[in-house]
């Protein structure tokens, strides 16, 4: 076991599936780069270099650089995905999903549906999500509670590089179209990875911490500014149980239920834009289902209902921070 | 002139085709008249008409061959292979239907036969023949993929994006512009700027024009689009020139078409008055035979229907599943 | 006033916008229809006629027919709405959104905040939404959900042909981008119609019903199946408050709120599907401001997180109904 | 062979061209140069390299003519007469930038200039530039409106929709395919299939080819086009041959460009030392006063970094403006 950046976990995921499998490619934007150029092959390995040397090692039949046209190559991936492959393709900024969703939501997500359960789409679409970078309004934003809202996709968002290598595994092997959410200030995190391979399986949250006060629900990047702030108050006195949920759909609705029923306050923490959100599904499911456990209102922490401002500045304001998270466990524990 | 490849189809082809040709015409003429009596729900676009294009185009295809199709879908599914009555059921909504009842008209598939399915998006066909050419041609199967769209659909940038794709990534694609003259109401002489073969060009493919009534030139130009394919030399384009008899879709009163356009086109561009003519007079077939299978068929399409309509609908337990694979 | 169909009350507010604002223009999809045909000019109207006749009135400079290009023509409006013109474009089904959702939320919906303040993008996209219509999973959905997640855009749900009138005349008005969500099977509904012109505000909740002992908050279509059920109930002695937030987008949480600080319950009636809907985002606004007063569990009735399915037995089990909306406030009420 | 209408062009005209391209190159290089220093944030793509095409295009454009550009916007910002000082603070995130350092490098944007934005997705601009034809043939402004995207974004299916669009309603429009040669990584000869002029002709439109590194080349196709446009004769498209000198965005390691390739850009293809050459061999103007504006821009450039270190940056109070006009 090494330590290893999520960049590399991702990466490494991806290339084991690949040799295990040869119905496993991988397509996207400049994923090997370099196409028609006249110097370095391989020469980009995607805008963030997630699926660098994979090129090499498996070839330019297996992994095929697009032109810029999400629909076509998106497309194109659902399309493989319901005749015999498994593509792994990268939507490079979640973003730009404004620009190909209908291959996502009304093709793939429905097919199994639509075709009375006869067809069978294993598709993987990795994209990059998140604030932080300073990319502003059209290269910063969430979006994972617009994929969750539709029916028959599949929603996974890693929230550390071990989790990334194991999700991306099982997403890999999923029959179900899937959307893997890479949170692009997450690239250079490291930990222990371990170098065989391992799956994750969707629908199973990860309790991060457990304590008796209050449940801390959190989504990706946000999971470790969760358990920042369950460390420091845990000091004080307040036992956080920290729950990452890793699939946002399926969604692990019990043991969220059980945390809640146990610590009767929760706090649900989201990156994302407020209304509609991953952060109302879940303060929804348990003000429906844990109603009568709860000492406190529900509070949720996310982004304000805004575009995601360019200025380092607003962006840093824009962002769910640990002192807001702080602020909120404080409150509806009581000791604001 | 290069003698038609289509007139030197044997017998059993030929027969086939025209057995394809009819039970098209017969199931949506049908599908009418039901539609008209009531006992059909939803959407319906008819292909009557057009059953040329379709069986021109999927007559020599296998199983391992795809084809994506649009709104107007019976007919590509008859084409591919898809069971009529399965298809009548489905358009019913019955629980037997080849789909279960969820999909409907607009979003018949069997992908077994290679028949990706229609589709209620207009130009949602071409991303997912790139897909299945891909598929093809990274598995080395062989197979070639086609995508129908109709002269609206050709507009949509999904279709000219996965012009430039097939092209780029040199796929065993075909792409079967089926204009017949209107999108809903609005003519594709307006709403189509410039040309559709020079398209094709633009986008470095090779691209040939047929009439659409006619099953033995759509056969031509598919044959040797398919043929290119199969050879791995890329992508081609078809612009199939027909007409719907139908409305857009039943119900559509069909008022911005000319005065008698229908019944002209009915009397004067039948696919199958003309098939019947050309085996005729080549002497390839004696009319008895081609009446044979009219009777044939109109059994066939009179059992679906009676079936549809006795078979049992789906219930609550069937509402919520197949969203996943696994749950 | 006369009884007008919802269909009419749209048709009619375009008109009178169209003859006191020469800016205004409308466009999309055979909305006059028969271009280039050889047959009756103004053919169709749109699809179920709703702009019939105001290309004969207003003429083809303003009423416009559109190749089906929905990301040229929807951004074409979005274009035109940021240089002068106040254009009502129409997407036909909303369930198209997949083909341009990029011009409306990255571009007109977040123009004003990205450049500062200084853009107004005047737009009306008129969309047909909901099941019912036996039209199956690509012609049935409901999407607001998914509109309402995103900053800038405003998003318009009315639940009667008097309700269309004066929200459209309002959204033709507003200077932000609007989403105005027609429910298809609403079209040929009655009722009376003033023939004048008149505007209802955005954010401004309408109490339908009022009643001591449920709160149901309800969208579009559901309004009604809402007060079907108030009225039976009320003579078991349920009472009900019926709230039509009439716009997801701006939300008049307020009203909400008070409601459910009378009544103590809430039910929450969406027919879209469950997942980060607007079922959840009500149910968790109140779980977070109006705990207190909250005395039962909140309920919500939405579809299933199914794609809207084709058979009519299936669609009917998948809307929402009376019996489903009675049995969710019996329990509420503690009447089960 | 017709005389260059740029060569005609008043000395006046000549020297707000030169100034143009100037100060984007030293907008540019000056952005790298802070770049790399870690003095701004973000994702920068620079323009350095290209400004002939955005001067030639925007020369004669007035306010009421729009455009609509790309992620690699600050040239044609700077052509279409955006404040630099402005701009430089959009980039640096500050509370006076032209958006209030809402928006930064990829949406600054100035309406009133007729300016509509860059774009951070690409093929974004063209469906808007439809829009800001459409207003100026229904309002009869007289204006036209220009849309640039790069290579790769003439494949994007939203690019393409547009050309049909325009040639559909008529519209006043430009459509400017700056062909840098790279979509990123990519080369445009791999990832563009067929032809960009075709693709033109394939959607009715007149189409051109030309230098991009020639200001007078590109001038006079654009004045063409323009014209036409206002002309009430419809789109068109120019297909624009440049380079870029630096990375796709900055922090590119270039590592897919050939040996030596942007040292040979930058000793041959520039079109300000290209400018310079043409308008004294044809003894238009003096270099000293090209000098000078040289001296000039610098300074002006200077100025605008130093005022943007300075500057404030917006506050919490910010954030949550500017959402809506009505809230
Ligand atoms: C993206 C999208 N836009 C619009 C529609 C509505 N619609 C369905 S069929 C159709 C006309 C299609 O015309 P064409 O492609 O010529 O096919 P035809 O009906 O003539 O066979 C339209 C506009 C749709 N289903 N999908
Ligand atoms: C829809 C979309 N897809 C992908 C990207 C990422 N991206 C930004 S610029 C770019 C390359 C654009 O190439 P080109 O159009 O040739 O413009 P150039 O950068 O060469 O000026 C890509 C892929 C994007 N911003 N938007
Ligand atoms: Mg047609
Ligand atoms: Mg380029």
């Amino acid at each position: 076991m090494a330590k290893k950046t999520f960049r590399m976990a991702i990466n490494e995921a991806i290339a084991q599936e690949m040799r295990r499998d040869p119905t496993v490619i991988v397509m996207g934007e400049d994923n090997a780069g370099g196409m028609g150029a006249p110097g370095e092959d391989d020469a980009w390995g995607g805008v963030l270099g997630v699926t660098k040397g994979l090129m090499p090692e498996f070839g330019r039949e297996r992994v095929l650089d697009t032109p810029i046209t999400e629909s076509a190559f998106i497309g194109a991936a659902v399309g493989a995905a319901a005749t015999g492959l498994r593509p792994v393709a990268e939507l490079m900024f979640v973003d730009f999903m404004g620009v190909c969703l209908d291959q996502i939501y009304n093709q793939a997500g429905k097919f199994r549906y639509m075709f009375g359960g006869k067809a069978v789409t294993p598709l993987v679409i990795r994209t990059m999500f998140g604030a932080g970078f300073r990319a502003a309004s059209q290269h910063s934003q969430c979006l994972y509670p617009v994929f969750t809202h539709f029916p028959g996709l599949k929603v996974v968002i890693p929230s550390s590089p071990y989790e990334a290598k194991g999700l991306m595994i099982q997403s890999i092997r999923d029959d179900d179209p899937v959307i893997f959410f890479e949170h692009k200030v997450m690239y250079d995190d490291e930990e222990e990875v371990p170098d065989e391979s391992y799956t994750i399986p969707f629908g199973e949250a990860n309790l991060t911490r457990e304590g008796d006060d209050v449940t801390i629900v959190a989504f990706g990047r946000m999971v470790k500014l969760a358990n920042q702030v369950a460390d420091s108050l845990a000091g004080d006195g307040i036992g956080c149980t920290v729950v990452d949920p890793r699939t946002t759909s399926p969604l692990d609705t019990e043991t969220i239920l059980e945390c809640v029923a146990d610590t009767g306050r929760l706090v649900v923490v989201d990156e994302a834009n407020p209304r509609c959100s991953m952060a109302s599904d879940i303060a929804a499911l348990v003000a429906e289902n844990a109603f009568d456990a709860l000492k406190a209102p529900i509070r949720m922490v996310t982004a304000p209902h805004t575009p995601v401002p360019f200025s380092p500045d607003l962006e840093d304001l824009y962002i769910p921070t640990p002192e807001k998270i702080e602020a909120a466990v404080r409150e509806v524990a009581g000791r604001g | 002139m290069q003698l038609s490849r289509g007139m030197q189809l044997s017998r059993e082809e030929l027969l086939r085709a025209y057995r394809g040709m009819r039970t098209i015409r017969d199931f949506e003429e049908r599908v009418h008249d039901e539609f008209a009596a009531g006992t059909i729900p939803g959407f319906v676009h008819l292909y009557a008409g057009e059953e040329a294009s379709a069986i021109g185009v999927c007559l020599d295809l296998e199983d391992k061959d795809r084809i994506a199709s649009t709104h107007r879908g019976h007919g590509h599914c008859i084409a591919k292979g898809c069971d009529v009555t399965g298809m009548m059921m489905e358009i019913y909504g019955r629980r037997d239907g080849l789909c279960g009842g969820k999909g409907g008209s607009m979003h018949i598939a069997d992908l077994a036969k290679g028949m990706m399915g229609a589709n209620g998006i207009v130009g949602g066909g071409p991303p997912l023949v790139c897909g299945a050419a891909l598929s093809a041609k990274t598995l080395k199967t062989g197979g070639v993929a086609v995508g129908f769209v109709g002269d609206g659909g050709s507009n949509q940038g999904t279709t000219l994006e996965s012009y430039n794709l097939a092209r780029v990534w040199n796929l065993p694609a075909v792409f079967v512009v089926e204009d017949n003259g209107y999108a809903e109401s609005t003519a594709s002489g307006w709403a189509v700027a410039g040309d559709q073969l020079k398209r094709a060009e633009a986008f470095g493919m090779p691209g040939r024009r047929v009439d659409g009534h006619d099953f033995f030139e759509v056969y031509d130009a598919a044959k040797e689009a398919i043929d290119r394919a199969r050879a791995g030399d890329g992508p081609s384009l078809i612009h199939v020139c027909l007409n719907r008899y139908y409305g857009h879709f039943e119900g559509d009163a069909m008022t911005y078409r000319g005065e008698g356009e229908v019944d002209r086109l009915r009397a004067e561009r039948d696919s199958l008055a003309l098939f019947r003519k050309r085996v005729s007079e080549a002497g390839l077939i004696e009319s008895g035979q081609l009446d044979d299978i009219d009777r044939e068929v109109a059994l066939i399409i009179d059992g679906a229907v009676a079936a549809s309509k006795a078979a049992p609908a789906p219930t609550l337990a069937d509402l919520t599943t197949d969203v996943y694979v696994s749950y």
